[in-house]
């Protein structure tokens, strides 16, 4: 599973994406979280405030219950500040 | 109803894209276009860099703008997002509608903006005139209110 | 603030408008248009033919743009009206406007283009595919109504 | 004092304009319209309907009720449609 990032969330992780073996017991965009801040400080530092972090799977905005089975790519974002 | 969007480095050029909305129609009675340029903050900015996510940036922008042609009788859409680094008096979006009557491409337009604002995946970066990265611009409440005007009702 | 009121037979430019309103500026956020075109309804018209009020025209113009430059913090307005006879996908009439930020532009458009509707001595008669010199258009109850919008509140 | 006419109302007058001198009765739109109404069938016939006759002084839009007093051109016309 791919995972991309975008912005300052991208700066902290330290890289604009990975791949990744997700855990069996990692089945939503919050347990993903949950598991990446679980790695190390970069993670963790990234993933402080969850009220801030966006998330998208296969180029579609999803909430945190959003279920990852049968994701290709998976994306953590800030708030968009375009237009 | 035509639809075009592009997200893109290049600049584009308003008339050009008016002109491709209208050319030899007979049932537009309405253009509504809008501009997004950036701005130098009082002399504080040498630039906004944009960052994007490539693919989602335009299939989250095809959306909104069928989302707005299902709302309103629309003729035509243009949605340009430019990315980059963009200086001062640049232009970094345009929305430009076409309808036979005024009210719906302005609804049109407006509704666009707001949902580009807070749906489309991009970023922007502060860069600051001494040469230093400023901060990413952090995203207003305003901007979520102002979309939340169209849910309902 | 930049104001630019002109009433005149000849066509006009979008593009060359808005370069106009824009052209140097640091401050400018926001650029709105809206261009009125002459429709064909459905093939019937074979054009529009305005009347004006010379004199009264841009004068009154003139006061419904200041009107808006005191309700909102704009940078800049062209409003640009023709008379004469105009065919279908011509245009009739141009509102752009500059500010810093989105909404002041949008609002301020939308105003212009409702009071240009009402208060500007204009007056629209069809011009029929067969030759013959249609109807003067009647004033739609539904522009008093619009324009009743921004008073109050 | 100049009159001048527009659009549907300066057909039925027959005319674009005209210099009248105004009798010493008529102080106001309204009266001037009355008067002008008594004047022949013309007349009678382009201001029949008052609800639709708009009314200006030099320039600025007026209501029926405005005093003439001073005025250099009283303009009459239908509701306006342009934009």
């Amino acid at each position: 599973m791919k995972l991309v990032y975008f912005a300052w969330l991208r700066e902290r992780v330290g890289k604009p994406d990975e791949e990744i073996d997700l855990p069996a017991d990692v089945s939503t965009v919050a347990d993903l979280i949950a598991w990446l801040k679980g790695r190390d400080e970069r993670y963790e530092h990234a993933f402080e405030n969850t009220d801030v972090i966006r998330a998208a799977i296969d180029h579609v905005h999803v909430k945190a219950h959003a279920a990852l089975a049968g994701a290709r790519e998976i994306a953590f974002f800030p708030p968009m500040t375009g237009g | 109803m035509s639809r075009t969007v592009r997200v893109q480095r290049e600049d584009f050029d308003v008339a050009d894209e008016i002109e491709a909305l209208t050319y030899g129609t007979r049932d537009v009675g309405a253009v509504t276009a809008f501009v997004g340029l950036c701005r130098d903050e009082g002399g504080r900015l040498s630039g906004l860099e944009l960052e994007h996510y490539p693919g989602m940036a335009e299939a989250e922008i095809d959306r909104v703008v069928a989302e707005a042609e299902a709302r309103w009788p629309l003729l035509g859409a243009t949605v340009i997002h430019r990315y980059g680094l963009i200086p001062p008096g640049g232009q970094i979006v345009l929305v430009a509608v076409t309808s036979s009557h005024r009210a719906a491409a302005f609804a049109a337009t407006d509704f666009l903006m707001d949902f580009l604002k807070t749906r489309a995946p991009f970023w922007k970066r502060e860069h600051l005139v001494n040469g230093t990265l400023g901060p990413w611009i952090e995203a207003a409440t305003e901007d979520d209110q102002a979309a939340t005007r169209w849910s309902g009702g």
